[in-house]
């Protein structure tokens, strides 16, 4: 795998620190959440991939709340062959989408992956997540400002017999 | 070299569907390995996808995204021939960059 | 500890009762007849999946399960051996030290002769396998023979078996006695209970295949190396025939002999003639 | 049906634990019992992988002067491997119970 360490990803990489220790130093003043708001800017949203649960997760992403819409079809396996590849997909029939983003309720973490969808760009998104036991999986779109979501459990257990 | 990303992007009318998968570890940071010693963490934090200038996918990922991590999308405004430029970085400031045709 | 053994002793023997009252019916014939044989256990599978379609039994769990071959062919579009194959490509095309390459140890250049292997050596007298072949084909030249169970061997093995997808299973037992007692040998070992769980081969992969064993689908014996070698997602990475065998020793709690034993020879030679014109679907993907 | 009822048999049996307590003495004549049947089963290529921890744990108990755990564990292994032995011979034709006709 190369690691190539030009001169462009080492500036994006002191801007990223930059911000990120000016987000930190804000700690969690009204102004930080406002930053997280401003959500399609180039920034990696460390803040949200931090949080445990997934109601601050979804809070530092997005910065409000999302409802359950059945125009946002999440596809996710009834059992998973293997916790550590499940195969997840989303598509939605909503239009001005901006953003679409994976949650695992009980993953240590619980934003898992969170895709910035640009206009002209379909609104689906198809990846492999890692899961860490039985839980629920849920799709958040942002669409025209406003939030869905739609959830699935998906059951998750080691295999072999055990030896 | 070969390069860590393979990508497959094909064009059908308008759309032209994405898909890539890239070879890295995504280690957690919470796992142990065969000494018993935590194996710190290591994964693509951001994937991004150009063509003709502009950005048009953005992936930000944390731990939970698979090993030889997949991704798959479609989108419009390019055809046959141009340029995709996909680029990440990771935790440890790790990067890789590849540019393919779109078939 | 003693209540510990008990409940170990009581589990082991219960296992047996179970394992012993479900066998099928068998008569016991003692002439070696590898045809027969392969023909009785086709049909076995044939008999007990009849809406399997027959080249369907070399996708094993997923021939079984339809909610898992849905997750499998996402997997295919892009799958997770791809960086094996390539990597396999690219050792096939570097020579060794010595200016050769592994095209000149192998008929037609190592190029669809994988559903061949493995061959009854007569010189030798034994079974060589292609993993074998390839680290013999390595000390030929000078190199450092590669782990039986590492990504190496793994990626050859990918390549070969890549370029030989879609042609029928093809193993040939020469008329020679050792050929049929290695045969045999294998067909002995492959029905063998072994372990503290006292499972064979068969205990999972005969008679219950398609059944669950926690998250994963058992898969049917029949055709069950062909798609070898397979990128594992428990592994998380590829997995030789020989990794196979040894992991599923030590599940069942035997001691694994060393990767490419005569034991093990001998049943890869057994299972790949039995599934004699099935097609070759590797490398494969699998939970 | 009978085979496998005498297989359960003969472990319990085997497996009748002393009662006072175990000292080196107990001990190294447990391990050494126990290494013989062990051999015996690596030699059939039949060994278990719990027949090898339970020799580990014995080892590592008397190592640090329990031996009451160290004897303990060490007549498990002993009972395991010769398990294992048992498994090995009565499989030598019981394989054939499951063959496919």
């Amino acid at each position: 795998m190369t690691t190539t360490t030009g001169p462009l990803p080492t500036r994006r990489l002191i801007l990223q620190g930059a911000a990120g220790v000016a987000l930190l130093g804000l700690g969690n003043l009204p102004f930080g959440a406002s930053l997280a708001l401003a959500a399609a800017n180039d920034k990696y949203p460390d803040e949200a991939f931090k949080q445990k649960n997934e109601a601050d997760a979804i809070k530092a992403l997005y910065g409000k709340t999302a409802e359950p819409s059945d125009k946002v079809k999440l596809d996710a396996p009834e059992i998973a062959e293997n916790g550590g590849v499940v195969p997840i997909s989303v598509t939605t029939s909503l239009d001005k989408v901006t953003s679409i983003s994976f949650f695992v309720a009980e993953n240590p973490f619980a934003l898992a992956a969170s895709y910035r969808i640009p206009d002209g760009t379909v609104a689906a998104v198809a990846n492999r997540l890692k899961m860490a036991k039985t839980t629920n999986v849920t799709a958040i779109v942002e669409a025209d400002g406003k939030l869905y979501s739609a959830t699935k459990e998906v059951k998750v257990t080691v295999g072999g017999c055990g030896g | 070299m070969a390069s860590s990303i393979r990508v497959r992007a094909t064009a059908n009318g308008d759309i032209t569907e994405v898909q890539a998968l890239i070879q890295h570890p995504m280690d957690t940071g919470l796992v142990k390995d065969s000494k018993g010693e935590l194996i710190p963490a290591h994964y693509i934090q951001q994937l991004k996808f150009e063509c003709n200038g502009k950005d048009v996918f953005v992936a930000d990922w944390g731990t939970a995204v698979s090993k030889d991590p997949y991704v798959k999308f479609s989108f419009k405004g390019a055809k046959k021939g141009d340029d995709l430029k996909i680029s990440w970085t990771d935790n440890k400031g790790g990067s890789d960059t590849t540019t393919a045709k779109i078939a | 500890m003693k209540a510990r053994i008990h409940l170990l002793l009581g589990s082991l023997s219960a296992a047996l009762v179970a394992f012993v009252l479900t066998s099928p019916r068998v008569i016991a014939a003692d002439k070696v007849d590898p045809v027969a044989d392969a023909k009785a256990f086709q049909n076995f599978f044939f008999q007990k999946f009849p809406n399997v379609k027959h080249e369907d039994f070399v996708n094993g769990p997923y021939s079984m399960n339809e909610d898992m071959k849905r997750q499998w062919q996402e997997k295919e579009e892009f799958p997770p051996y791809e960086f094996a194959l390539d990597a396999g490509k690219e050792m096939f095309a570097t020579p060794f030290k010595n200016g050769k390459t592994y095209a000149d140890c192998f008929p037609n250049g190592g190029i669809g002769i994988r559903q061949n292997y493995p061959y009854f050596d007569e010189k030798e007298g034994k079974v060589v396998t292609l993993e074998l072949a390839l680290n013999r084909c390595r000390e030929a030249n000078g190199e450092v023979p590669y782990s039986y169970v590492k990504d190496e061997m793994a990626s050859l093995t990918a390549y070969m078996a890549y370029t030989s997808r879609g042609k029928l299973m093809d193993i040939k037992i020469p008329d020679d006695p050792r050929a049929l007692a290695a045969f045999e040998n294998g067909k002995r070992y492959f029905y063998t209970r072994r372990g503290q769980m006292n499972f064979s081969c068969a205990s999972c992969h005969v008679q219950s295949p398609g059944e669950r064993i926690r998250a994963e689908i058992l898969a049917p014996a029949l055709g069950i190396l062909n798609a070898m070698p397979i990128y594992r997602s428990e592994w998380s990475g590829m997995g030789t025939t020989s990794r196979r065998f040894v992991t599923c020793n030590s599940q069942t709690r035997a001691v694994p002999l060393e990767p490419q034993a005569d034991e093990y020879r001998d049943v890869e030679y057994f299972l790949s003639y039995v599934a004699n014109g099935l097609p070759i679907s590797g490398p494969g993907a699998r939970p | 049906m009978k085979r496998s009822l005498l297989l359960a048999m003969l472990l319990t049996l085997s497996l009748a634990p002393s009662a006072r307590a175990a000292n080196e003495a107990d001990y190294k004549a447990a391990y050494a019992a126990a290494e013989v049947a062990s051999k015996e089963a690596a030699g059939m290529r039949n060994q278990w992988t719990v027949t090898v921890s339970a020799l580990a744990a014995a080892k590592k108990a008397a190592d640090g002067g329990d031996f009451d755990r160290a004897t303990a564990a060490a007549k498990e292994a002993e009972a395991l491997a010769k398990a294992s032995i048992f498994q090995a011979t009565s499989e030598k034709d019981a394989w054939k119970a499951m063959e496919i006709r």
